[in-house]
């Protein structure tokens, strides 16, 4: 599931414009829905079985929003994001994903395209919005998790010179390796926290789909699955 | 998975569809976004109550919804808890000029939730207060977790600050009794068999034949403890037993008491908890002068039951005894 | 099997203790031989209403005891009526000089036991009246069968009756009111997942994950139909269309419907279930006047639900409306 | 389970008292209880998955009854048990047997042995009482289907001469017999008969119960089991 920087191909030369988000988010869209069993079964094990029905029917009405009519920069597709996040997920996901959402489209102003450092911006900016409305601490097994390692690679990535494919294909990975090692953790923070040491054991779900929304932004970039 | 359904998705649609047909009388539903309030809202003058979260735990809330209990219920996906954009406007409808008050269970989903909600209707004009119940014992360390769950307590806090409103108490009046209920109330579960939510299609965990969870949450979430299965009485004074210590009841301490089934156990086998429970509190001196025995906040078809405990003091009791007039709880009227 | 119990044998009498702890201020508990009566029984004046049938159904038949329903109940063992030797120390409990009305369901054992204890009851100078609710309409060929069993009609049998006692109507009157009702109501139900009585330890039938029962019994006995698993819409025309037809129901008349669940099935599916029976309903032009949602007779544990559907007329409605206050069905009071 | 006759050994010289229909509830009691779980499981398959628990709970009763002292003729042994059966069983076995036995020991007057003829018309009374409670035919698939053949038999026997032990052994083998033939019957009265078609292919409970019953019966009259 990790993404490879592109540099030099095809794909790094992609703008990251308006179109590439709502590519982004069409291809969350179609990744939450063939990942909706998966997230529920990680959410089953130490949750309550809804975090992939959530994401689903949340980014299924994102579509359709999408489908009404294209908004006109990146940060307007964001900020719609946020609010039919806000207004269809519930759980902790939504309050979560939407505020993440709201504070990215807020990062980037009126830009029409995105730069490498505005791509760490905006990344650090969902992650700071996350922290603030669910106070987790990194290692708490929350999506946490994932976010603040793909705020600190897109950081790195952003300062060493990185195209803005790349900066998201370092964000993706860094998120996925952040999922993957939540599964020995004790969670303290949301539903798995009730389980104590019984939640060790299973990657955090919430983490898991922040992989996935990141690898689908590199993806829309033109990253590649490694 | 079997059960009496259509598509997966529109259970909570239709459910409290049909919820809105058969209580006619008591209840409008609001569909888009989808929120219940009593038929006379808002009621000029008394503080509106309002709670939600998660469907699959009926009767609560909706049919708590009515005179002397809640002024409007908004019910989220199964098991998830409701969106901003439910609440706002439920708050907006149930405000008779005297403030609405939010009562909400202790999860992170409806913390966060229910916080926008308020936070937006207090922006338009709205004044709101919110308690958290959060009477679960079996979350121990609250410091290292989302803190204790709210489970059955939120039963009594919206029939004790219902009988507040709808005796005339202001929003802080109202606000301070519920707060006093959610002091004083604490509760502790136990599953014999999981659940099946509709989406996920499989149980929520998996127990094997002589095996209960210990401390499990309303929905479908594993508990804290897997233990061999004992006998009811044995149960019992697990569920008990850290109610107690944690309310320090002593002797003269006088209770409400309300064993809840989850949703897929019998009443005979909730009255053989109930029957054990008197004993054990009647050994320590503890009275129990009100009771509830049978389904008020259930996960679906969860075999098990919960155990919930207030210290009541004269007014609780008094407010208690005041008529109510909902789906699920009515008397006196 | 797993339950919340201790001696299997012991689950009847535990959990009839436990529900007169609980409902100490409306009950009485006789033990040995074991009946319920109301608290202020006998009433004078009043026609005594006794029923009673096999326990595992609660709330049926203890759980409406009290005003404006029954003066007794008589609870067997789990799916096996009580024994005349309970039920004429019921019966002449609650005479209170006006003579006492049996509500006995159609089962063999039923009858033959409440037969007896009628006989016997007689004999010792109470005059004793029986109807026999039979409206499952699940039983076809009445002449080849035990005939029709008596189920959900029961309840509301049991409401209107003890209403005209309430309100002062004599022996005849009385029995003639509950005749009519059982004249006029009919049941029928489905089961998705069976119950396991306690003494027996095991489920009482096998279904395989994609069949369902239609027609069952609230014993635990198979139905008479299996078939394959369908929606709640689907199983809900099944349910409907027998009783629509039996009762020759046409546009304008007026009914009183209850949707109950097994045991343990969500309130959410029964009122999914609900929604459906209204929207039929509606479309043959026939009015639902009052409604009850919920759990009154089960069948322990078991996955499913069942339909009844009474004719209703004014005098019926007006009965209906009177105060009524049990453990399980209360109003107006 | 078939009980021959024991003409001509010890056993056909047990007469036919009190001690003898003390024995044979004794006995019932712990052949009752034997197949307590085989009882239950056929009324599991076509009824309420009671009947071996009802009959349990009643000649349990039955013997602490006993404990409490002997009544002094078969008559009134019978009539004890009859009383115990009605309050103790409930259920239709509680009274049809209640009744059986009622009748059983009106039938025997106050003899204080039994004799063959004296046997064959206690079996006939007992059935009769069943028949008119219950008002079943022969081919209900219910008890009466044990009974009736049991009644034949035995009055053929002590019209051919036989012991009263060779009665009871006859009746007993007609007795199982019949129960056995419930089986392909189509249930028309009792619980089983809302299966329809569906009670074919099992035993009645009630047909097997009252074989064990009067299998119990012969072999405390010193009848030896086939
Ligand atoms: N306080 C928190 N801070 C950050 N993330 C959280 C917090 N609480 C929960 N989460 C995330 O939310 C995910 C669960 O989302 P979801 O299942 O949709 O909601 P719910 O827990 O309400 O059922 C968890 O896997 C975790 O990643
Ligand atoms: N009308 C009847 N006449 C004779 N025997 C009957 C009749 N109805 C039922 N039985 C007998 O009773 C048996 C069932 O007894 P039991 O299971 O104890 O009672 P219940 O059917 O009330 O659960 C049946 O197997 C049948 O032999
Ligand atoms: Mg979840
Ligand atoms: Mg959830
Ligand atoms: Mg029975
Ligand atoms: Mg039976």
């Amino acid at each position: 599931m990790s993404v490879e920087g592109t540099a030099g191909d095809a794909g790094a030369a992609t703008t990251l414009d308006t179109a590439w988000a709502v590519r982004w988010m069409r291809d969350t869209a179609q990744v939450v829905s063939e990942n909706r069993a998966l997230l529920i079964d990680l959410d089953r094990a130490i949750g309550d079985a809804d975090h992939g029905e959530n994401l689903d029917r949340g980014f299924g009405a994102v579509l359709s929003k999408l489908d009404d009519g294209t908004p006109e920069t990146p940060a307007a597709v964001l900020k719609l994001v946020a609010m039919t996040l806000m207004s269809t997920v519930g759980g902790a996901a939504g309050p979560l994903y939407g505020t993440a959402f709201l504070r990215a489209a807020t990062s980037l102003g009126d830009a029409t395209a995105v730069e490498p450092s505005g791509v760490a911006g905006m990344i650090a900016a969902a992650r700071d919005g996350i922290v603030a409305r669910g106070k987790a601490e990194v290692g708490d097994k929350t999506m946490v998790d994932a976010w603040t390692p793909a705020a600190e690679a897109a950081q790195t990535a952003a300062l060493a010179g990185a195209t803005a494919p790349e900066v998201l294909a370092a964000a993706a990975n860094a998120a996925h390796a952040g999922a993957v090692a939540t599964e020995p953790l004790i969670a303290r923070k949301g539903r798995a926290s009730y389980l104590g040491e019984r939640s060790a054991g299973h990657q955090d779900p919430g983490a898991v789909s922040t992989a996935l929304i990141l690898q689908a932004a590199a993806e829309a970039a033109g990253g590649e699955v490694a | 998975m079997k059960k009496l359904i259509n598509d997966p998705r529109a259970v909570v649609d239709e459910s409290v569809e049909g919820f809105g047909i058969a209580h006619a009388d008591l209840v409008t539903v609001h569909p888009q976004p989808l929120f219940i309030t009593r038929k006379d809202a808002p009621v000029q003058g008394k503080v509106g109550l309002v709670s939600g979260g998660g469907s699959g735990h009926e009767p609560l809330h909706a049919g708590f919804v009515g005179r002397g209990m809640l002024d409007a219920a908004v019910p989220g996906a199964v098991f998830t808890s409701p969106t901003p954009d439910q609440i706002i406007p439920a708050t907006a409808a149930v405000d008779g000029g005297a403030g609405v008050l939010h009562i909400v269970k202790n999860y992170t989903g409806d913390v966060l939730n229910f916080e926008t909600a308020a936070e937006m209707a207090e922006a338009d004009g709205v004044s709101v207060r919110s308690v958290l119940v959060n009477d679960d014992v079996a979350v121990e360390d609250s410091l290292y977790t989302a803190g204790r769950r709210g489970v059955g307590g939120t039963v009594l806090v919206e029939r004790i600050a219902g009988a507040a409103a709808e005796r005339g108490d202001g929003l802080d009046g109202v606000t301070a009794v519920a707060q006093r209920v959610v002091d004083n109330v604490r509760s502790m579960g136990v599953a014999l068999a999981a659940c099946t939510v509709p989406h996920a299609g499989v149980p929520s965990f998996d127990l094997a034949e002589d095996e209960i969870e210990i401390g499990v949450g309303i929905h479908g979430e594993p508990g804290r403890h897997r233990i061999a299965m004992e006998d009811a009485d044995g149960i019992t004074q697990r569920l008990l037993d850290p109610i107690v210590a944690d309310l320090s009841l002593t002797s003269g301490d006088r209770t409400i008491v309300m064993v809840n089934g989850m949703g897929g156990t019998p009443a005979s086998e909730l009255y053989i908890v109930f029957r054990k429970v008197a004993q054990l509190l009647e050994g320590l001196g503890v009275g129990i002068e009100r009771s509830l025995v049978g389904n008020y906040i259930t996960a679906l078809e969860m075999q098990g039951a919960s155990l919930t405990v207030l210290r009541a003091d004269d007014e609780m009791l008094e407010l208690w005894d005041t008529p109510v007039h909902t789906a699920a709880l009515r008397w006196g009227a």
